[in-house]
């Protein structure tokens, strides 16, 4: 199935949750309200003419480093039709206050561990997730790496940091490294 | 003879003799660097020639710390503890660049080098190491487990 | 889930017979340092005796924001970062980012270079294959299995340092190509380490393929059947082994593959055995493809002539402004790519492995996401292992092949 | 005197045997794996500049272990967890008393003829003794793996003493028909028995007149001593280190001594049961003396040598045996390695003993 009907078929069901659509480079992309994606998604997996069976990922995008946005957040769910060799790719925007999307994991199984990521990332809570906590991050984590407002080396180290070298080496390193250790506000060797 | 502490010395050799090539290694073993360890354990490289090639998964038993790959802080309490749980003497070799200094991960899920958490005694460089690179640091760990018997740290860097 | 409550109930066994005995169970950390979570996993176990009631698998040890580093980097420097998203075969990684950026940009590659890239994928899936099967059989008990496969994987490391100068850590491709052509005399060592790689797999084949134990100790162990591997979403090796024969090279052919001659093996039975068989009939599939790409492969440049894309030839680098001025801008500033949004999926040797890159316009990714095929494994592995022995967890862990830094990345 | 400097001689080289036995078994493993594994093997250990082939690794090993920090964890028991390994070494060396290894070397003429039987002790239950030492270390495995609270050790425990429990069952019905066939339990009656002859050419040995026992007893047998693929108590991949995961140096040392010792008490009982002991085919107390020909006059002190040797020989070959099935294959799961114990070689074994019965009573 093309694309461009694969998005006509989505519009005709949907009409107006369908905020938007393109097929830049051949992938099929809709965007929907938060309140139907469960339905979209849904009707993507069961419609017999669609079948997308096989949920690929859901990940985000933290737009407010883009020229123009509206809404900070972007999900991004991708579906793949094993029949048809279709991708589909369903956008929701999310709101920057209390950023919360419903979770599709009734419907797909598997997005239960990408809803976890997205959330230990972005900081994006999912309604109806049954298990929602962090999954590649620890709990003493403050913060959501992804976001772009994070700092790329903000540590939140477990153990206490010893002196990493061995004195007589030190001053040699110091010369070398103290200025710049300096800059980054790590405690000086 | 017996006063000037010839027994005494003489007792270290044999012991850091023995200790020199009865090397057993806990492989903490994470990420990438792994498959190179891998490779240098197995048949091409062999490094059972230098009688460091017994496993021991038990932190007790073993006698030097392969930290082979990234450690990130969520995993560095771990390390932390597998160190603390090893029986005097006991070494650490850092493993690869990620465990030397963190590589080229300089971000907020890395520790920047093992030396920030543990002791370190032999830094191995390269991403990952060639299994070459590995045996030579193997050797220079002999050879400083056999210059001293109680292990403390120094640092003795080996290029790779 | 698995819950520590203080002052909990007496956990119930049930016998046979339907009684139920209120007992103790032991809650058991499995990792994340331990021999069979190779690299780095923590199964939080609820056994009652050697069975399994509960499970719990956290992740994430070994997180280093591949993610996160990619949005620092200019296109060209995330390759470095992608040879060790899956570290068995970090040449599939490469071309799929390349393939995916390559897709944002609209760039048609030459053909020798596409072949190029199969060639290199296929030599990097035989050697993830060899690591996956042999760690699963050492954990297994059969040591010497591991070190013969580990002995065939060094063959194939020999090529891929001979076309790359790596052994591991490759970043061959390059965005608009490969970073240079074939060594000379490199059909003959390919023919040569092929025929050792297929030795060594027949032989292992022998020894453990119809070996009582290791059949009963996969055999209907960690069954996953088609539907459920779906809503897990797993693909790959691990969905073929439940019956349904997706493949990206096959159903969306990327490259060349759409000109090469292959089988899709697969199964029924999808237990540990099935993955098992699956991945060594796909490492035969994969001789035949390198066999075949090697004979086909046709002359002409490796990389697109677009200096907007690819570095100068270091002579017009080194003996004329232009290209010095060339070089310069893309490095400093890398690859534009025009704004816009794509993803692309290969097929990795654990399944789907998908690139999501959106571009703002300018030289760096403004966001790069890895659909990594393990993720949704290491999700299925929980609900699997329920229910099973303490020992089932090996073959069965064994079989998916978790790769930490696929994984989390 | 004389006696008890005899009997303390004879504990002096056995137990130098056992332990210089075990310490080259570990070296033994090394090289032999690494031959099927395409490899070298520790071969750089030098004493003076000599290597020797790697010979040197085990010593390096010992003294090593020896000088290793030996810690007991906080909530380990304080007295059973030194005790365990104890408890895993000795009984493997005590079994090895009873153990004929030769036949017997004469001194002096007939008023003060000086007889000395190469085996420490002759008991006339000397089996059942072996089994009963051999079930103490069952104590030592189940001790070790509960005293380390730790719960891995303690899983390791628990597979090990009913691993060890259900396997000393077959191996002990298995050795049954052998008493049958001798009509005794002395192991030095047995090894004289398997000197005669069947037929007046077929050596008489175990492994004649119980083929099938030989099997059972064997697989039995490597249970006995947790190898692969048998090594669940200990299993790598799945328990770490099993029982033993929290000692650490020389207590470690014993557990992994034990291990080699009792393979070698395996092999040598093995031997004693099956492979005719120290009998060579036609050696008989005057010489070698093969049907037909004539007959080799030798004498009885340097028949006892040759029989020794030959005993030896045996030994090693059974101890080499289940060496290279432990690089083959892979490892049993819990449930199936008791469904073989009890499902297969346990009727196996009551199977081979009752044709025994009902064969003997018709021969007599």
């Amino acid at each position: 199935m093309a694309p461009e009907e694969l998005i006509e078929t989505i519009r005709e069901r949907f009409g107006d949750a369908v905020l938007g659509s393109h097929t830049a480079h051949g992938d099929a992309t809709v965007v929907v309200t938060p309140e139907e994606l469960r339905n979209v998604c849904q009707f993507a997996r069961d419609e017999p003419q669609l079948r997308f069976e096989l949920l690929l990922d859901v990940t985000a995008v933290d737009l407010s480093k883009l020229p123009e946005w509206e809404t900070r957040f972007e999900l991004v769910v991708h579906l793949r039709s094993i029949e048809n060799v279709a991708i589909l790719r369903i956008k929701v925007p999310v709101g920057e206050e209390d950023p919360r999307v419903p979770s599709v994991t009734k419907i797909y199984p598997a997005a239960n561990w990408f809803e976890r990521e997205v959330y230990d990332m972005f900081g994006i809570e999912f309604d109806g997730h049954p298990d929602l906590r962090r999954i590649l991050l620890y709990d003493e984590f403050e913060g959501h790496p992804l976001r772009k407002d994070y700092p790329f080396d903000r540590q939140h180290p477990l153990v206490p940091l010893r002196e990493a070298w061995t004195p007589g080496i030190a001053w040699k390193l110091e010369e070398r490294w103290g200025q710049y250790a300096r800059d980054r506000g790590e405690p000086p060797a | 003879m017996f006063d000037g502490g010839f027994l005494t010395t003489q007792l270290d050799k044999v012991i850091g003799w023995s200790r020199k090539y009865s090397l057993f290694q806990y492989p903490f073993v994470t990420a990438c660097c792994g498959m190179e360890f891998m490779s240098t354990a197995c048949s091409h490289y062999d490094i059972s020639r230098f009688g460091a090639e017994i496993p021991r998964f038990s932190p007790r038993q073993a006698d030097v710390l392969f930290v082979v790959g990234t450690i990130s802080h969520k995993l560095s309490p771990v390390l932390k503890r597998v160190y603390d749980q090893m029986c005097n003497p006991k070494w650490v070799v850092a493993f690869g660049a990620c465990a030397s200094t963190g590589g080229f991960y300089d971000n907020y899920a890395t520790v920047m080098g093992i030396d920030r958490i543990l002791p370190v005694d032999i830094y191995i460089a390269g991403c990952p190491p060639r299994p070459e690179a590995v045996l030579d640091g193997l050797l220079q760990l002999q050879a400083k487990v056999e210059g001293r018997t109680t292990g403390e740290s120094g640092l003795v860097q080996t290029s790779g | 889930m698995l819950e520590i409550v203080e002052n909990r109930q007496p956990d119930v066994h049930q016998t046979p017979a339907g009684d139920e005995i209120p007992v103790d169970m032991m809650t058991i950390q499995m990792g994340p340092s331990h021999p069979a979570m190779h690299g780095v996993v923590r199964i939080d176990l609820k056994l009652d005796g050697e069975t399994v009631v509960d499970s719990d698998v956290h992740i994430g040890y070994m997180h280093r924001g591949f993610e996160k580093m990619s949005e620092l980097s200019t296109y060209n420097q995330v390759l470095p970062y992608t040879d060790r998203l899956n570290y068995v075969s970090p040449l599939i990684n490469n071309v799929g980012y390349v393939l995916a950026v390559e897709k944002l940009l609209d760039l048609e590659v030459p053909r020798r270079c596409q072949y190029l890239r199969v060639i290199v994928s296929e030599i990097s899936r035989i050697s993830d294959h060899l690591t996956c099967l042999a760690a699963m059989a050492m954990e297994l008990g059969a040591f010497t299995v591991f070190l013969w496969f580990i002995k065939a994987r060094e063959y194939l490391w020999d090529l891929i340092e001979e076309v790359t100068g790596a052994r591991l850590t490759t970043s061959y491709t390059r965005i608009g190509g490969v970073a240079h052509d074939l060594p000379k005399g490199f059909a003959g060592q390919l023919s040569k380490a092929l025929k050792d790689t297929a030795d060594c797999i027949d032989e292992v084949d022998g020894l453990l393929s119809k070996n009582r134990i290791f059949y009963d100790r996969t055999r209907n162990v960690g069954v996953v059947s088609r539907d459920r591997a779906l809503s897990h979403g797993w693909t790959g090796p691990c969905l073929r082994a439940a019956g349904e024969a997706y493949d990206v090279r096959k159903a969306v052919p990327y490259s060349a593959y759409d000109e090469l001659d292959f089988e899709i093996p697969t199964c029924k039975e999808g237990d540990a055995y099935a993955r098992y068989a699956v991945r060594m009939e796909e490492m035969r599939q994969s001789i035949r493809i390198l066999k075949q790409a090697m004979a086909g492969l046709p002359e002409g440049e490796v990389r697109v002539g677009d200096h907007r894309v690819t570095l100068p030839e270091k002579e017009q680098v080194y003996h004329s402004i232009e290209g010095l001025m060339n070089h310069f801008k893309l490095i400093i500033e890398g690859v534009r790519v025009p704004p816009g949004e794509a993803y692309h999926a290969v097929e990795g040797a654990n399944g789907e492995l998908g690139f999501y890159i959106v571009a703002d316009g300018t030289g760096k990714p403004y966001r790069c996401h890895a659909r990594s095929p393990g993720l949704a494994l290491a999700q299925g592995l929980s609900p699997t292992i329920n229910g099973s022995m303490l020992a089932d967890i090996i073959p069965v862990f064994g079989s998916l092949n978790y790769i930490a830094g696929e994984v989390e990345r | 005197m004389l006696d008890l400097l005899i009997v303390l001689g004879k504990i002096a080289i056995l137990v130098g045997c056992l332990l210089g036995g075990a310490a080259f078994l570990t070296w033994v493993e090394r090289k032999q794996s690494a031959a099927m594994q395409d490899r070298i093997g520790p071969n750089r250990a030098d004493i003076f500049g000599f290597t020797l082939w790697g010979l040197f690794h085990p010593i390096a090993d010992g003294i090593k272990m020896l000088v290793k920090e030996d810690l007991r964890p906080r909530f380990a028991d304080p007295y059973i967890f030194p005790i365990a390994p104890l408890l895993a070494f000795f009984p493997a060396m005590v079994a090895f008393a009873v153990i004929p290894w030769g036949g017997t070397l004469k001194f002096g003429a007939e008023p003060d003829l000086l007889l000395i039987p190469l085996q420490l002790a002759d008991l006339n239950v000397g089996i059942l003794f072996i089994f009963a030492v051999a079930s103490i270390s069952v104590y030592g495995v189940i001790l070790g793996g509960w005293s380390s609270a730790n719960k891995w050790s303690l899983l390791g425990g628990m597979r090990g003493a009913s691993q060890m429990l259900s396997y000393e069952v077959s191996m002990g019905l298995s050795a049954m028909g052998i008493f049958m066939i001798y009509e005794t339990m002395s192991l030095a009656k047995i090894a004289q028995a398997q000197g005669d002859l069947f037929f007046g050419f077929i050596p008489a040995w175990g492994i004649v007149l119980q083929p099938a026992a030989f099997v059972l007893f064997m697989v039995a047998a490597i249970a006995e001593t947790k190898r692969v693929p048998f090594d669940l108590p200990e299993s790598e991949s799945e328990l770490i280190a099993g029982y033993f995961l929290e000692y650490s140096g020389m207590k470690f040392g014993l557990f992994f001594m034990g291990e080699f010792i009792e393979i070698i008490v395996a092999g040598s009982i093995i031997t004693t049961l099956f492979l005719g002991s120290y009998q060579i085919p036609y050696l008989g107390p005057e010489g070698l003396q093969i049907p037909g020909l004539e007959l080799w006059a030798m004498g009885p002190n340097f028949i006892a040598i040759l029989q020794c040797m030959a005993f030896l020989v045996k030994t090693a070959a059974m101890v080499f045996l289940l060496q290279s099935i432990r690089w083959t294959l892979p490892r049993f799961r819990y449930d199936q390695l008791m469904k073989l114990g009890w499902k297969v070689l346990f009727p196996l074994a009551i199977a081979n003993l009752l044709v025994t019965a009902i064969l003997c009573l018709l021969l007599t």
